[in-house]
Formats: C-alpha cells, structure tokens, sequence
C-alpha cells in the first residue's frame, strides 16, 4: 500500500513539474527567440535556429549608438516609477475610503473611477493632448506620468479596494483604540498585510507604464524626453523598409532584463498568511 | 479617571436589535464585570462603550461629559478584543509598543521598559520577537491583554481576556488584573467574562446582561444571595441552581424554589425531598451528585471530597432552610 | 533662428540628414534639431496629423510621403513662389504629385519606384529571358519552381510582392492595372475609373498567382517579408523598393551577386505598358511655424540638386532631379540607378491629389477590394464593382 | 462628482450626531479621495468629453476648432433621395462597423475566457511551493513586460509561413503538414491574434489571482483537509469564492482592454476585416481617414457597449461593492 | 473507532523545538484530554495526530498502521479548531454541512436533519443562515462545534472548544459532548482544554503535557489523589495545591510538602501551621482566604461558604493527615 501511496505522489510530482515545465517554456520561449534573434545579423535574421548559431554583440552595440537609449531608459525608469509610486500613494489612500468607510454614492464613485477606463486610449488622445499643452508639460516627463494615471490609477484602485475590503475589521478597530488616524491604519497597519496586492499591483502598472507607446509617442518630441518603447520604434535599419530586427531584439531583451530583476526582487512580498495569526473566526 | 454612565442605550445592526436600551452606571475606579448568555450583547456593549460602534439612540456619558460622538482614541480607553486582534505583521514587542508610539513624547527607552514590565507580568518576555502566526492560542491572548495594559487608559475594557489561558496562568493574570486595579484605582474596568470566578473575585459590582437588556447589578454577594429573578439566579454561581416547580414548590408557598447544590445535604433518610442518582461527577475537592427526581433537570448536590454515591442509589436530600430561595410565577424572588 | 525638423528616417538616413542640417547650419547661420520618429509611416501620418491639427508649433518642417501632401495640403505652407525658380530641374511628375489646387505643398527629396528583381543564376540554368509580361513572369516562375522542387529545393517559390492589405498592396495593385491599361482607379480630373475590364483582367492575374508562384502567406507580407524570402534565394522574383538591392549584395545574402532588377512586367492587350508607382519623400512647412522664412529657407535647400546629389551619394535614394541620372559620381556610386531611370519613365502616381484628404480612405478601399480577390474572398469583377460604389459614395 | 457624494453615513439614525469617529472618517476619505477625482477629471474627463462633442459634430483633423453641431448625424442619419428611396448613413448602419462590434465582442470573449483558465492554472502553480519558484514566477511575467509593438512584431515574424519559427516547430513535431500563413488568411487570422493576445495577457490574471490566492487565511484549508474536502472541490468551493473578488476586478479590467484591443492588431492584421476591432476602425477613423468626427463616434459607440457590458457584468455577477467597512 | 499510538514523536518549528519526543497511546473509544501550560504544546500535539502537520521524527500510528504520511482527510477525524477556522463565505448551515455535502449517499434531507439536531443541541438554530463575521464569539466557537459534530468520523479532536462559552451552555456542552461520547461508544476522543472541571468530568483519561513532553497520563482521580510530580500536582485542582518547604517540609520528612486548600482546616488555635490573613475571596458557595506564612507564595484555604475573615487576622490551620503530598529534591513524589 505504501508502495503505490508513493508511486503515486511521485507521477504527482512528477506531472506538477511537466507544468511548470510547459508554462515556463511557452512564456519564455519567444523572448528566447528574442535573445537568439538578437545575436544574429544580416541574412541569418531570416533563418530559423533554435540554438545559438553565432555570437555577435554588434546588435548591442547599435543600440547604444544609435539615438539616446541610455537616456531614453532612464527616462522610463524615472516616469514608470514616479507613476507608480504616484498611482498607489492615490489609490490606497482612496481605496481605503472605499473600501472602509461607508459613505452614500461608494458604488457610483467605483463606477466613474472604472468609466475612465472605458474609453479607448486613441480617441482621448487629441483631448488629452490639448489638456498637456494647456498644462504646459508638453515634451515634458510629467506628460507622460500625468497621462499614464488615466490607466494606472483606477486599475490600482479597484484593485487595492477590492483587496482591503477583505482585510479583517477587527484589526483595523484595534488599531483605532490604540489612537491610530486613518493615515496610520493605512500605512502602518493596513499596507503591511497587503503587500501581495500592493507588489502585483504595482509591477502590473510598473510595466504598463514602461511599456506605454502612444502616449510617450505623442507627448514628447525629443530623443531626450522619450522613453524606450518610443527608442526601440526609432530604431532602424539602413533604409526606409528595413526593419533592423537583430538591433530590436537587442533592445527589447536590454529592457526586459530590469523588469524580469524588479519582479525577482519584489516577488519575496507575494507571500500568503500575512493575517495569520491576528485574529479568531 | 472616568464615570461611565450609559442612558437607555440602544444597538441595532439592520434590524436586529443588539443592545435593548440598557442604563447603567460605572463609577470611578469602578471594576464592573459583565456577564450574560452568549450572545447577549456583552462584547457589543463593550464596543459601544469604546465608541468603535456608535449608539443607534440614547446617551453615554464619560465623567458626565456625553460622549456619543467622541472618537475612540479620546476616550481613553484600552481595550482586549474578543478576538485578539493582533496585528499579524508586528512581533508581539511591535503590538504591545505600537500604541505607545503613536503617542507624542514617549521615548524609546520609556516604551521598551513599559512593554517589557507587561511582558513579564504575562510570562511573554521570551516570544517578544515572534509573530503571532508563531505564538499559541494562550500567547496570542496574553499579547492582547498586553498590549491594553501597556498603555495608560482611564478605562480598561477586557472582553474575556483569559478565556484560553490555563488554570494557573489564569489565576495568575487575575490576580495581576486585581493588583493593577488596585494600583490604579483611579483606573474604571469593564471586564466581560463567562468564569464564576473570575467574575465573583474581580468584581466590585457584576451586570447581568440578558438579551440585550440589564437583568440585575450588583455586587457579587448581592447576586449571589439574593438574585432578582429566577434568571440571575440561575447564571451566577456553578453549578448552577437548582429550580423546582410544581407541587414540591407550592410547599414553600412559592411558584418555584431555587436551592444551590452546596446548599443540600444529603441525608440518611427523612429529607425533604428523594431523588435517584443518575451521575457522579468527581472533581477532586468536591464532587456532583446529580439526581433525578421529577423535576425538569436533575437536580444536583454537591458534595465535599469524593462521591461513593453511584448511579441507581436512592438518596434523601435537605435544603438548608435559610438558603431557599422562592421565586412568584414571574419569576421574581418571593422575600 | 532654431528650427525643428522631423523625420521618420532610418539610422544612416538621420545621420545623413544631420550633416546637411550643418550644412544648413553653416551657410545660414540657422540651428536645427531633428525629432526622429517611428519608420511606420502610418503611425508618422497619424502623428503629424494629430500635431497640425492642434496647431503644434513645436515642429516647423515635416518628412512627408508623396501620397500625404493632398490630405494635410490645408496645414502647410504654399511654397510655389519660393520653388518657382527651381522647379524646372525637378521630373514635372513628382511636383505635380505635390501641387493641390495649384498650391505646392512640399518640395521633393528623392523619390522612389520599384523593380522586378529577379535571379540571373537560375534564369541562366533554365534559360528563360527576363519576362516583360505578367503572364510571362508567371510561366517562368512556374516553370523554374517546378524544377527546382522537383530537384529538392523545396523552399523555392516563384514571386514574392507585398501582399499584405495596407498602401503597399495599393502601390503593387495599381502596377498591374495600370500595366493593363486599366487606369489610375481614380483619374487625375477625379473620375473613378477602377471598374475596367483591364482592371478585372489585371486583377485575375494577380490572383492566380496566389498559392500557385506566390506563398500564401504572401497576402500578409510587407516589404521586409518579401525581403526575407527573396534573401534567403527562396524566390525566382521579388517586387521590391531599391533599398533591397544592397541588401541583398550583403555577404551574407543568398543570393548576392546572383541577381539583377529590371522595370516590372507590363500586362496584356491594349495599352499595355510596364508602370511603377511613383514613391518618394518631401519636405513640408508647417503653416503654425514660427519661423516661416527660415523654415521655407530648410526645405528648399533639402530639395536643392547639390542635397539631392549628396543624399543619391551616400544614401543611393532617387534624385527628383533629372540630370542627376547621368552624373558620374552618382553612378559610381550608385551603378543600379542608371537601371531606374528607365523604371522611371513608367512611374504612376497614386490618386492622391484628386481623392486629396479622402486618399488614405480610398486607398484603403482599394487595398480590401484587391486582397479579397487575392485571397478569394469574391472574384475580381465583382469586387471591382463594389468598389467603384464605394468610392463613389466616398467622393460624392 | 466629489464632494456632494461623500454624504453623511447612512447608518446612523436622524437623531444621533454624528459620531467623532464616523466624521473623522468620512472626513478622511474625502481628503483621500479628492487628489484621485481631481487627477482623473483633469487627465479623463476633459479628454473624455471631447472626444463625446466631436462625435456630435462633423469635426475633421484638418479642421478640428471649426466644427459644427450636427447631432446624431455621425451615429445615424436618414436620407430620402430624391429618387425617392431612403438611405441609412452613419456608422450605425455601416456593415463593416457592425463586423468590427461581432469581431470585437468575440474576440473579447474568448481571449478573457481563455486567459481567465490559463491565469488560473498558472496561479495555482506558483501559489504551490516548490524550488525555484521565484524565477518561475520572473519567467511568468516575460510575456507581459515585453513591449507590445515589439512582441506583436516578434510573433508576426515567428507566425510568418516562410522564416517563421512555429510553423518550423509544427512540421517538425508533426503537428503540421504544411506551413501555414497565419496572420494572412481570414480563417486564422482571428486565431493568432487570440493566440499572441493570450501569450501576453495570461501573467496578467495569473498574477492578480497569484495575490487573491495568498490573501485567503491558510486555516480554512486546513479545516477543509479535516472535512475530507477533496482538493478540486475545495478549489471549486473555498478557492473559487473566496478569490472572486479578485477574479471579477481582473476580469472586468481584462475585458475593458480586450474590447479597446487595438495595438495588437495595429501590428499584426491592421487591415484584415476578420480581425478589424472596433478601436482599429476608430483609430483608422481617426487619424488616417479623414474623419475624425466619425471615429469619435465610434469611440463613443465603444465607450457605451463597454459601460453597459460592465453594468452587466457588477450586475449579474453580483460584484460586492461594500464589505469590510465599519 | 481508531486507537492512536504516538511513539517519540517530536516536532520542530524551524529552531524551536514543540514537541520533544512524545509516547502515548490513546485507546480505541477512549476519551483523553491535553492539559498543560499555555503555549507547552497541546495545539501543536492536535494538529500532529490530525495530520495538517507533519511530524518532524518518530512515528504515528492509527489502529497499528503508520500514517505518518496520510493525509488528514484519510485519517477519518474531525477536529474544533482553537482559531475555529470558519469558511467566512458561507453561512453557518453551510459551515456545517459543507462536509457533509462532500460524502457520497448523503442526502439533502438528512444532511439538514443532522445540522439542524447539532443546531439544536449547541443552541444556534436561529443563526443558521447568519456568516460568521455576524455571529458573536462564543456563537462562533459553537458553529466550530457543530461542524465537527455534524461529521461522523472516528476521531474527534476538539481544541479548546468551549472557551468563549458561558457557565451554563458550557456546562450544557459538556454534557452534551459526555453523551456523545457515551453513543458513540467507538471514537475516540482528544480534547484540549484549561478547565478543570471539563477535564475531571470528561476524561477517560488526562494527559498532562510540560513543555512538549508528557509528564504524566492516568485517569482523573490518579492525577488528583497521587500526581507523580510537583509539576502535576501543582496543575491539577482548582485552587492550585500550597506548596510548602523548607523547615515547615522536613518536619514531614520531605523536599516539599503540597497540600490542596481543600484539605486544609482552620483550628481554633494550635494549628500546625499559622499566618495572616491576606486577601479573602467569596465565591458563593465557597470561599479561598490567602495567608501569608514564609512560603513563596501564600497558602490558599478553601471554605465553604463565606468567609468572615478579614485581611490582617491571624488563624491557625492543619493539614488533613492522609491527604498531605510529600515530594523529593526533583520534585517526585515519596510514598
Ligand atoms: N509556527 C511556529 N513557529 C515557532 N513557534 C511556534 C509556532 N507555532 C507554535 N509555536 C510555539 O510552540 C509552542 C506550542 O504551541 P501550541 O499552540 O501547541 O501551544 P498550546 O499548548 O496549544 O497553548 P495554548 O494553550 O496557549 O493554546 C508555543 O510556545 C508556540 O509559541
Ligand atoms: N454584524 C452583525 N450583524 C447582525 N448581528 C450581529 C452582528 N454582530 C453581532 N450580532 C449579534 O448580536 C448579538 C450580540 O453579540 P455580542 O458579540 O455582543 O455577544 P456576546 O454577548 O459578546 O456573546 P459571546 O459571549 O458569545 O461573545 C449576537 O446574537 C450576534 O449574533
Ligand atoms: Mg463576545
Ligand atoms: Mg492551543
């Protein structure tokens, strides 16, 4: 009987791991393809490999020749994170009073934040281009980081809303008895036990962010305001119709590796049990 | 440092009413213990009275001060949740300081040494690290206790703080919760639980809460003696009371009579009353005897040391006279 | 004065267009910074118009294709007069191309037209001529893929074209009715001409190309796709812009020095001819400039023959001008352009000055109608006749 | 929309004043909520109502502050010829528009089906310990970090039928027997599309259900072993309801992007009309055609079947709009 | 149904180590109950036999079998969890049924049959359609009861189940779980509590633990009349036994002398012992007067009734002769 009890958790083990196998597999193999593609050149671009046939960093080289992409990527570092550190400061304190303090028009109010993001991005642009340049944050960073709460933040906030509803009240009550304002519940008490929220939430706008096209393409005009995914359309090859693929690759796996690094190191907050422990029931 | 006086306060949550319209007083210094049926309000009360749940109609006033609308953090109240409510993400050193850094000019060091004077009274000190994922049941517990008494409340509220805490430790913690009070005497406690004793030996006065409703206050003694109805009768005091109707109460010119366990004796014959043993309960210091004889529990005797009594055995039983109580068809006590 | 000029060039061509920019810079004493933008030229058009539309001022001299200058005529500046003196150099086509309600819009930086490349080697092998007609080009194709199939080549198709439904397959579409004397769809005095039986007949021709000569998958290429076949001396034929021709002499192109490009087939019947539609890039003064005269000043010296020359130079794009195609250094340079000039001569325009601000609408019209009958989604005479409908509606 | 809405809560009876803490309270969320309204209605609302007045007018981008009221004109409008026959114009009566609502709708659908079970399984997965899990779960989220205009060009070239890698992989496994064109033929157009739109989304509900999973307390499970609750009941009983909070908010915000799909199909099938969505056409509308008054009405179709989808949606799927307040 | 055989079995969370190498056998329909010091490991001992933890080393047995590896569901057990563990999503009748609904042949019509009787039984019928987070703690605590109870496994363990209860329905339980475990005459049962009462009346037998080891298991009654440790004496029986030492102890030819207040008398004069009166405690029936005497902490006499002594009196008292405790240097008992 243990025999076979054994036998079968091993096939268990066993397929559990085939999973994860596949799952790794289908999500990592075209940004493989995008590593191998980036050392290729020339003619090689349209042959099919599935191993490293050669080795060249002349594709790397370009991109860091070509236009400003060192720029370009600290600028999506300093707009990607200024959003999201902006969006979740507005969305938990706003999903606090969503979420917890019940007030008349709550629902109406999900609702609005939530219309805003029923209106495709392309027919805001010409109004939202106008509110910039009103503004005068035109070609500006803060364009960018301006425009990007139109999706970051009511994302983030039915997100953290939806999160905090679930949060025990009692420990929140505790916490009022021990003389903690709102701002405090929030931050010291509420935003601990919430960081797998907090964490997926934000890499989930992080990356929106850094990978918004449109907006970044419209709202600044200059190498040195634009961000990468702007850079790695204005990469190009020698002439009009070519499409320097290998340089693309290049770039594309240049700005995939600080997010893969940032999700390896945030990924530690998405843990579970974080209110084991506080309260019975 | 505060009366607490509640005016014909009223809960509801939709439409269930919680809290009937309950008047009470609590004086300065007061230890009040609430007891009552599970679910009868107790825990609601005391929330009401932190002011984390507001009044639905009627009046609280703190030292004559109407407080309906005082957020609970003015008040300056303590409070043991029920529940613990601890915060999962702080070690217990973190719970218990928690409160204290909130407040303006406390240093560290005054906070660590306050935390630490709780901690050892509750036997904590060694898990001060901890989560309290990490801690047990009767750890959790005493953290939550800690955490209140390391503040300095003008009014302590416990809501059955040592509920899982063994017999010594409880006894323990008692005691340190009479010596506090003792040593604050200014310190108002409102103190809920469902142990006999603790209730009888904390107590200055108790409030028997029925059904949302105030049944009877005052102290022990009072309750214990003379109850004002068959209710409070019956809930204070383990076993509880036994309660006769019929025939065999109308002897005693009463609708039904209440006679304690240890205030019947088992007789050789001739009692008052015989029953037929159906169950020995042996507790070491003392044992129950419970008999049947008609009425609609057995009734049981308490004896000292260990029962021989055993099941089947026919016994005669004596209430001792002075300490029958006679209850009208109301319930009221007959005097 | 500072002036801002944006581009949707590539790599050398950005670098190519900042050393003029200092040239510029020297003789004017007037700065320039270039904004780049995205090679996609709808994604560029979208863009500008969005910017012109709010009155941008940031920008003053826009990179526009042939085919835009109608549709955005009303937000540049009309440079008739500054051009006037020049404007004789230039082909009389392409600057008609730019000319809407007798207004030039832009003035010319190179222009383009394709090619018919075809493999010299395997021609040689099974001794076929370079055809000269569509039908021709089919047999041959046919007759060298089958042979070389059947010698375990199995990659090997016979032609390769844009097939993909965007302006590409506007431009290849036009070639073959065009070449089979069915008009320019919408003529130059505005009447829509598509629904001919040379259209229809063109249009057949094309189709049964599909899946037989062609891939499949040609009707979801652009240019680079072609490309990449063709490259990897997987195709007998290749459609394609001159950029491919260097391309493809790199050392590690397939078929490098195995190939030749010749102007591309004509049709059949009457008034058959071999076309190519007109391409090419302008520049344009935004009329919200705030410096209009230096900005007028740019792009004159952009079109001016010595530009032109250099940019044919280092950049092997077309001259507008035509005494540019006998220059030696140009050919030294750029021995393929003297084959384009004869391409040249055949050049059609797309219909964009009569349709002007509807042209993106109904070159999009005219795409759909072509790909349905490419990929069998109803037969040519019958799409034709949708279409006219449709463009009818469209042009009132 | 801000202040007159923060009213006073409603729990408390007409002769109580409000309590300290309630007041507090409500006085904080009004502080928290007011930089969000006022950052939306800016960044939003302006655009948004724009883009509702040009779909009114006969706006053109040649001629965008000229614009004349035309009303319902854009959306729908009558004509009698003078032959006598009533014509339908406007978007509304416009065949290719109405394909691009069946092919916005089924793509929305089937694309948030399948992420949905995808994002589901892959969450299970990484909510389960094992070694490694941390890179597995970076791995996961390659799809999504790759920017969209350039991993919808990567698939087209690995879809393409000539050097594209997958129909490679196919014939070799023999999964196909000829290469296929798969973003050039109607019949499976719609299907790569799906197919890359699924690729890149799934990490996105993987992740969110990732967080919902770890938010549900370890105890019940617990108590759930006790009860011999088999592990696929309690995914369908304990799992499933307790991370639907989580699930509906992901979904909802799912399906919000699939019905505004456009850059996708921008890339990959710009012109085919058997992937042609309703924001592509707007797009086209907008800035390429000129007419951009059309395309705002569009838009504004858009924005309508979306509202109504998702009132729908909080409706039906009974989406909980109170909970742990007090 | 199942005997559990437990042999050195020990358990560690990370560093810390619970459970140090426990041997027990619980015998198949036997009722045994854990007691011991808060946080020494009885949760942890629970969870180990009901599987939801794996043990760190030694060996589990079930009827003879090692289940080490079984997972909880196979091991037919049903458990009261300390933190109650309630679905919150469901309402009370479907936390109770929820495992029911799992079992094959179960109809809709007796699954309601048997959470309406256990309802009944714990007093929650009117709650049945409530979510918890409505409910009051100890109602919570009982819908926890009812879910075990609804199941018909061969193994109950219950943790602490009846805490949050008041005197009355807790007493009530206790009878109901004693009847129980009568009918079902085959399963075995493991409870966790801190009363005394509940532990001399339901045992079978007691298993007091020490800091993750046994000290000592045996039947209610060996563990009162002759603890085998100071420790187990000192646990058992309410007031805790008075322990004496030092000179006052040698005079008996021992360590430590332990005597329960119970089985000491207060004698006019010539006790064996005196000292004065420090604190009195009236509990009713009975009531524990504090003398202070030189030992560590002061000796407790039990009385009946109430006492008239006031702090500051001085009385004489003697032990009764036979139930005086005599135990060595280590805490051992002499006989
Ligand atoms: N996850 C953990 N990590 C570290 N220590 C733990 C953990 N869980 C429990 N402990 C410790 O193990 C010991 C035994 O815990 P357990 O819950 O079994 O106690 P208990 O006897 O049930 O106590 P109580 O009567 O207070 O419920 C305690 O000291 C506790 O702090
Ligand atoms: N949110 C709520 N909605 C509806 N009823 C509630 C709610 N909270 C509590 N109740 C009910 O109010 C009554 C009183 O609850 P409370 O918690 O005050 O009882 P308690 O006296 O503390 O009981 P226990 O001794 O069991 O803790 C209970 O019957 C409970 O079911
Ligand atoms: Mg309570
Ligand atoms: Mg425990």
């Amino acid at each position: 009987m243990t025999a076979s009890f054994d036998l079968w958790k091993l096939t268990k083990r066993v397929l559990f791991y085939a999973l994860v196998v596949v799952i790794v597999v289908v999500s990592v193999f075209p940004f493989y393809y995008a590593i191998l593609t980036s050392f290729k050149a020339g003619t090689d671009l349209f042959r099919i490999n599935y191993w490293p046939t050669s080795f060249s960093l002349a594709n790397y080289q370009s991109v860091f020749s070509q236009g400003a992409f060192p720029r370009n990527l600290l600028n999506s570092v300093f707009v990607a994170t200024v959003t999201v550190l902006l969006a979740l400061f507005l969305a938990v304190t706003a999903s606090f009073a969503l979420s917890r303090v019940r007030f008349r028009g709550r629902s109406l109010l999900l609702m609005t934040i939530l219309a805003v993001s029923m209106f495709p991005q392309i027919a805001v642009l010409a109004g939202l281009f106008e509110v910039i340049r009103f503004l005068g944050i035109y070609n500006t960073p803060w364009a960018l980081i301006f425009s990007y709460t139109i999706f970051t933040l009511p994302f983030t906030v039915w997100v953290l809303t939806t999160f905090m509803r679930d949060l025990p009240v009692e420990i929140e009550e505790a916490a009022i008895v021990d003389g903690a304002s709102p701002w405090v519940i929030i931050t010291r008490v509420f935003m601990p036990l919430m960081w797998p929220a907090l964490v997926t939430t934000g890499l989930l706008a992080f990356i929106s962010a850094w990978n918004e096209f449109l907006f970044a393409l419209t709202f600044t005009v200059s190498n040195q305001t634009r961000t990468v995914p702007v850079a790695i359309a204005l990469l190009s090859g020698g002439s009009q119709y070519e499409i320097p693929w290998g340089i693309i690759m290049a770039a594309s796996v240049i700005v995939t590796v600080p997010l893969v690094a940032l999700v390896l190191i945030f990924q530690r907050k998405i843990v579970s049990g974080l209110t084991a422990g506080g309260v019975k029931g | 440092m505060a009366s607490i006086e509640l005016r014909n306060v009223r809960k509801s949550f939709g439409a269930v009413n919680v809290i009937k319209g309950v008047d009470l007083e609590v004086k300065k210094g007061e230890f009040m213990v609430f007891v009552g049926p599970s679910g009868c309000g107790k825990s609601t009360l005391l929330r009401l009275i932190s002011g984390l749940e507001d009044i639905t109609s009627g009046e609280m006033l703190f030292d004559g001060q109407v407080v309906n609308a005082l957020a609970p953090s003015k008040r300056g109240i303590a409070m043991v949740f029920q529940s613990y409510a601890l915060y999962p993400h702080m070690t217990v050193y973190e719970n218990m300081a928690f409160g204290l850094t909130l407040e303006k000019g406390k240093g560290k060091e005054e906070i660590r040494q306050r935390v630490e004077r709780a901690a050892d009274m509750l036997q904590i000190r060694q898990y001060l690290d901890r989560l309290p994922k990490q801690l047990s049941g009767g750890q959790r517990q005493r953290v939550a206790i800690g955490r209140a008494i390391t503040r300095d409340p003008k009014v302590f509220l416990f809501d059955e703080p040592l509920s899982n805490l063994d017999a010594a430790l409880r006894v323990a913690t008692r005691i340190e919760i009479a010596k506090l009070h003792e040593e604050m005497h200014d310190v108002t406690m409102i103190y809920v639980t469902h142990d006999q004793v603790e209730a009888m030996t904390l107590a200055d006065r108790i409030c028997v809460l029925r059904d949302g409703l105030v049944e009877q206050v005052g102290t022990p003694m009072e309750l214990y003696e003379s109850p004002n109805s068959v209710f409070v009768a019956g809930f204070i005091g383990s076993p509880k009371m036994n309660f006769i109707s019929g025939d065999k109460a109308s002897a005693f010119n009463a609708d039904t009579v209440g006679i304690r366990g240890e205030h019947l004796t088992i007789v050789p014959d001739n009692g008052v009353w015989s029953g037929t043993v159906i169950h020995t309960e042996n507790l070491g210091a003392d044992s129950y005897v419970y008999l049947e004889m008609g009425t609609e529990e057995p009734v049981v005797v308490r004896l000292d040391g260990t029962s021989t009594y055993k099941s089947g055995d026919v016994v005669h039983i004596s209430p001792m006279e002075d300490k029958v109580h006679r209850f009208d068809a109301a319930g009221k006590p007959i005097r | 004065a500072d002036l801002s000029i944006v581009s949707g060039d590539t790599g050398t061509g950005l670098q190519f267009l900042q050393s003029e920019l200092d040239l510029f810079a020297q003789e004017s004493g007037h700065t320039v910074t270039i904004v780049p933008m995205p090679s996609s030229t709808s994604d560029q058009f979208g863009q500008y118009r969005l910017w012109l539309a709010a009155g941008n001022s940031d920008i003053d001299v826009y990179n526009t294709d042939v085919i835009w200058a109608p549709q955005l005529a009303d937000q540049f500046i009309d440079l008739t007069d500054a051009f006037a003196p020049y404007a004789g150099e230039h082909f009389p086509s392409v600057i008609e191309s730019q000319t809407v309600n007798g207004k030039l819009v832009a003035v010319p930086a190179f222009t383009d037209a394709p090619a018919l490349y075809y493999r010299k080697d395997l021609l040689e092998k099974y001794n076929k001529e370079v055809p000269t007609t569509w039908v021709e080009l089919r047999q041959t194709a046919q007759e060298i893929m089958d042979a070389e199939r059947a010698e375990g080549n199995s990659e090997l198709w016979g032609f390769v074209f844009q097939g993909n439904a965007y302006e590409g397959l506007t431009c290849n579409a036009l070639e073959w009715v065009n070449s089979y004397g069915g008009g320019q769809i919408i003529e130059a005095d505005g009447t829509i001409s598509i629904n001919n039986e040379n259209a229809v007949a063109a249009l057949e021709e094309a189709a049964s190309w599909v899946g037989t000569i062609a891939p499949e998958g040609v009707l979801a290429y652009g240019e680079e796709e072609a490309r990449g076949v063709w490259q990897l001396g997987n195709a007998v034929f290749m459609r394609n812009w001159p950029y491919a021709y260097a391309l493809s002499n790199n050392d590690d192109a397939a078929v490098k020095g195995k190939f030749d490009v010749a102007p591309l087939p004509a049709g059949e019947g009457e008034g058959a001819k071999s076309s190519a539609t007109l391409g090419g890039w302008n520049w344009a003064v935004s009329s919200y400039s705030t410096e209009p005269e230096a900005a007028t000043e740019l792009a004159l010296f952009l079109a001016s023959p010595e530009s032109q020359k250099r940019r044919a130079i280092a950049q092997n794009n077309l001259p507008t001008v035509q005494s540019l195609y006998t220059d030696e250094e140009v050919l030294a340079a750029a021995p393929f352009m003297g084959a384009w000039e004869a391409i040249f001569q055949n050049a059609v325009p797309r219909p964009s000055a009569p349709t002007q601000a509807n042209y993106n609408e109904a070159s999009s019209l005219f795409w759909s109608a072509v790909h349905n009958t490419l990929s069998g989604n109803g037969s040519a005479a019958e799409n034709l006749e949708v279409l006219e409908i449709d463009l009818e509606d469209l042009l009132q | 929309m801000t202040s007159e809405t923060l009213g006073a809560p409603v729990a408390v009876a007409k002769a109580q004043p409000r309590s300290e803490l309630m007041q507090q309270r409500v006085r904080a969320a009004r502080l928290f909520l007011l930089p969000m309204m006022i950052a939306l209605a800016i960044v939003a609302g302006w655009p948004l109502a724009r883009s509702i007045y040009f779909s009114f007018t006969d706006a053109t981008l040649n001629d965008l502050y000229g614009a004349e009221w035309i009303g319902f004109g854009n959306y729908l409008q009558i004509r009698v010829l003078e032959s006598g026959r009533t014509i339908y114009r406007g978007v509304l009566a416009d065949p290719s528009w109405w394909n691009a609502v069946w092919n916005t709708v089924r793509f929305a659908f089937w694309s948030v089906l399948w992420e949905t079970i995808l994002g589901m399984i892959v969450a299970l997965v990484l909510n389960a310990e094992f070694k490694g899990r941390g890179i597995v779960r970076a791995a996961i989220l390659i799809p999504w970090a790759i920017p969209t205009i350039v991993s919808a060009r990567m698939w087209s070239w690995m879809l393409n039928d000539q050097f594209g890698i997958l129909n490679d992989l196919g014939m070799r496994l023999g999964l196909l027997d000829r290469a296929v064109a798969w973003t050039a033929t109607p019949d499976t157009a719609m299907f790569a599309v799906l197919v890359v739109d699924i690729w890149k989304t799934t990490p996105f509900m993987a992740l969110l259900i990732l967080a919902g999973l770890q938010m549900i307390p370890k105890d019940i499970y617990e108590a759930a072993d006790i009860d011999g609750v088999h592990p696929v009941k309690q995914f369908f009983r304990i799992t499933l309801p307790l991370v639907r909070p989580a699930l509906m908010v992901a979904i909802i915000f799912r399906v919000l992007d699939a019905l505004r799909i456009f850059d996708l199909i921008y890339v990959l099938t710009p012109n085919s009309a058997a992937t042609k969505t309703m924001s592509v056409m707007s797009q086209e509308n907008l800035f390429q055609f000129n007419k951009f008054a059309e395309g705002s009405a569009q838009s504004t179709l858009l924005f309508l079947l979306i509202a109504i989808f998702t009132i729908l949606y909080i409706w039906l799927g009974k989406v909980n709009f109170d909970g742990g307040d007090r």
